[in-house]
């Protein structure tokens, strides 16, 4: 069976979903942690940037001389690729401030490991 | 030994010697409060199974009702386990996420 | 075709990323399933995403991690 | 006038922004601020009704002149009906959420300046920041913009919680941001598969494709996406298992921040509530799985509250577990029940916020929340004692008082709708609420004041007074006139209530 790339792609997504997940919940060192997290943030990203994928079709910018017909079938459907720009900074910022609050956090502690610092 | 004392023991007990605070009077009583506010609206919401089945209704209040007359002192272990751990968090938060997912996708196909 | 082989370098580099001791190269590696994933948003038809990708996730954010490595520890106790 | 409708968001980010550069500056800042976050309450009054399109961008149905050019397959589907830009609409229902949003910004802004020593231009701008982003949250109508706002209000809270200097701040603060980088892109992932069953994100059209059979309302993946956004909504608002860490959030920040912070959950709550009632309506799983949530919120939230020593965490729980009143009105999806709902909303925020201000003299004085070292307060501050037993009798719901009529009406409503066990509970509930409040209330102001405690700062500000005078006056007038909530409520409501 031959996988389409936009199923393949929301499959790689779904995976980095899964994979962000178990290391956020699993991995006990705070930065692989974060690690995870932004993997999930890709995965997701990359999971709504599938959804606007049109198999065989054309980027979104309409040159002059296309036909709007023409056009407006195979255009990819450019309304999830804005909300993922967004997104991606939205993600981006959250990091930055995580990977702040861990600095503080070693310099106080010491350590690392989640199983110290964040226990209890 | 009165039935005080008997909870006093019951509550330390559970809560193991590696607490070092006193177990005073406001503390107990809170304790208790707690265990029969817990299990009284567990046992009131249990009552609005009656909307599936009647007969489902009784069984579930009776077993619950069992169930908690065995594990009596509930609320210690419910404290413990409800802690600020990240781990213990993290462990409910995606035992949720399953839930929520699982309850949508079978219950809606279902019902 | 060739857009499969991003995909898995994408999954690889985020278990390589996650399996390393070393978190230096743990936050080099999550630049490499960035970079792999701007890559996947262009076949994917969205050149602008793909643009932001590759410079937030295949350099803004492991320069990021590399400094909170720096900042930190080096080695994974 | 349409224009203020934006404006109540932009305003309170551009105080934001304004803040910050005037770091340094003490006096200016103070001033300033004031005079900005008198502007807040005042916006949602002023404002009319209306929808706001930004960019101009109308429905082509709207302004037929553009439409004329266009093909058929354009104009005459229902892509002629939706909505091409971000849509805010303002309704009666908005007003009162901003209104009361905006007054507790308000009274919050207000007392933290004169709480600490120090106004610092940081903890302004994380304020004016989460109003910000969760008056935009309430207004809006497009379920992608929703998320921004929420992420920035998570990052506000975060911040509110860093700059609060309380011993373990900054491992409460990260642990709420790695469960929110779990849970905030399960919303996000929601909001893609609404977006990639119905190809839209204004939440109106999105209701459209679904009632008018564009697309198939038992897909398992819209199943899915409720789900996810059900998700969400619980990390948002801080129902169970999220109400752990909720509570720590707010025992870990100042008094006026807990005070906003909790402002914010209440209003989360509501927004993404009425969203997945308005989507999922046609779901009557849904409404089972809000209620569901609810009481778990309130049995847990309530049961832990007692447990409690730390007199921050104490308030904490009992706003979290308070939440599930809200969620019951919701859950009931019969008018009544909703209109009750998003009235014991509104005055949630406000006897909340009441409660963590009044308790917040305590920790003002002596620096000092562990109910276990506290004792004695009652004979400093007679007055500061009156009026935060007058809070607690609030959020009990006795009489003369707001939550009194909202308490009612939900237990009304659940009769109605033929669920009394929920009234029953509800009234255990209530007071047990009380009685935790008895015992917090006994152990820092009616008990004789144990030998070892310190008073740092002997004088309350006038500023803290005022500000608890004007929540109690909001209290009673809401207490003895319901009407005025209700009826601005009733619209939203009867919308929400008539689907099912």
């Amino acid at each position: 069976m031959i996988i389409d790339t936009q199923l393949a792609s929301l499959f790689t997504a779904v995976a980095l979903i899964i994979i962000g997940i178990f290391a956020a919940a699993f991995l006990d060192n705070l930065i692989k942690k974060v690690i995870g997290l932004a993997f999930i943030g890709d995965g997701v990203n990359l999971f709504i940037v599938s959804m606007g994928y049109k198999a065989g079709g054309i980027v979104y910018i309409y040159l002059p001389g296309m036909a709007a017909d023409w056009f407006s079938q195979n255009a990819s459907y450019p309304l999830p690729f804005a909300m993922v720009l967004t997104s991606i900074v939205i993600g981006a910022s959250t990091m930055a401030v995580m990977l702040g609050i861990i600095i503080v956090l070693y310099k106080k502690h010491g350590s690392l490991k989640a199983s110290e610092i964040l226990g209890d | 030994m009165n039935l005080y004392d008997l909870i006093v023991k019951k509550i330390k007990d559970i809560q193991g010697t590696d607490d070092e605070s006193p177990i005073t009077n406001i503390s107990t009583s809170s304790m208790l409060t707690a265990e029969i506010t817990l299990i009284s609206s567990i046992l009131v919401a249990l009552i609005m199974l009656r909307l599936v089945s009647k007969i489902l209704m009784i069984v579930a209040v009776l077993v619950v009702l069992f169930a908690f007359l065995v594990a009596m002192p509930l609320m210690p272990r419910f404290k413990k386990e409800q802690n600020d751990s990240l781990a213990a968090m993290m462990f409910y938060v995606i035992l949720a996420l399953a839930i929520v997912i699982a309850l949508f996708y079978w219950g809606n196909l279902n019902v | 075709m060739i857009e499969y082989l991003f995909m898995l370098t994408a999954i690889l580099g985020a278990v390589l990323a996650l399996m390393q001791r070393d978190l230096l190269k743990s936050a080099i590696l999550t630049g490499i399933t960035g970079a792999s994933i701007a890559i996947l948003y262009q076949y994917l038809l969205a050149p602008d995403v793909a643009l932001t990708q590759a410079i937030v996730g295949a350099a803004i954010i492991p320069v990021f991690f590399a400094l909170a490595v720096y900042k930190t520890r080096r080695m994974e106790e | 006038m349409n224009s203020l409708i934006p404006l109540m968001v932009i305003v309170p980010i551009l105080c934001a922004l304004f803040l910050n550069l005037l770091h340094k500056k003490d006096r200016t800042i103070k001033i300033i601020a004031i005079i900005l976050a008198l502007i807040l309450p005042a916006l949602p009054i002023l404002a009319n009704y209306g929808l706001h399109y930004f960019g101009g961008y109308v429905p082509l149905i709207e302004n037929p002149t553009l439409g004329t050019d266009l093909p058929s397959l354009i104009t005459g589907t229902a892509l002629n009906t939706f909505h091409p830009a971000i849509t805010y609409s303002f309704q009666s229902a908005q007003k009162i959420f901003v209104f009361i949003l905006g007054l507790v910004g308000l009274l919050a802004v207000f007392t933290s300046l004169f709480e600490t020593r120090r106004p610092s231009g940081v903890y302004g701008y994380m304020m004016f920041m989460g109003i910000a982003a969760i008056t935009a949250v309430l207004l809006t109508d497009d379920i992608f913009n929703l998320y921004v706002f929420f992420e920035i209000a998570a990052l506000a809270t975060v911040g509110i919680v860093l700059v609060s200097n309380i011993k373990g701040n900054y491992e409460t603060a990260l642990k709420y941001m790695i469960l929110g980088g779990i849970a905030a892109p399960m919303l996000l992932l929601g909001v893609a598969l609404l977006l990639g069953v119905t190809g839209n994100v204004n939440i109106t059209d999105i209701i459209y494709s679904l009632k008018n059979g564009l697309v198939n309302p038992q897909s398992p993946v819209l199943l899915m996406a409720c789900g996810l956004i059900v998700f969400g909504w619980l990390y948002g608002s801080g129902l169970p298992p999220f109400h752990t860490i909720k509570s720590a959030v707010y025992s870990k920040a100042l008094p006026s921040g807990a005070a906003l912070v909790q402002a914010f959950s209440v209003f989360t709550f509501i927004a993404l509530g009425v969203i997945i009632l308005r989507i999922f309506s046609y779901l009557p799983f849904s409404q089972w799985v809000i209620l569901g949530v609810s009481l778990l919120a309130m049995i847990l939230g309530i049961t832990m509250a007692i447990l409690q020593t730390d007199l921050r965490r104490m308030i904490g729980f009992l706003a979290v577990g308070e939440l599930g009143y809200i969620g019951i009105g919701l859950g009931l999806g019969t008018v009544s029940g909703i209109t009750a709902g998003l009235f014991q909303a509104v005055n949630e925020a406000v006897i909340t916020a009441f409660l963590f201000i009044g308790f917040g003299t305590v920790l003002y004085q002596t620096g000092i929340s562990d109910t276990r070292k506290l004792g004695g307060m009652m004979v400093r501050n007679p007055k500061v004692a009156l009026l935060v037993l007058l809070a607690g009798f609030a959020m009990a719901g006795v009489p003369p008082l707001n939550a009194f009529q909202s308490k009612l009406m939900l237990i009304q409503a659940s009769i109605n709708a033929g669920l009394p066990e929920l009234g029953v509970i509800m009234i255990l509930l209530s007071i047990v609420t009380f009685m935790t409040f008895m015992k917090a209330f006994h152990a820092v102001f009616l008990r004789p004041k144990p030998a070892d405690l310190e008073i740092k700062n002997e004088n309350i500000p006038k500023a803290t007074i005022i500000a608890m005078l004007v929540f109690l006056v909001v209290c009673i007038v809401f207490g003895l006139f319901p009407q005025v909530v209700t009826s601005y409520l009733q619209p939203l409501a009867t919308s929400l209530g008539g689907v099912v």
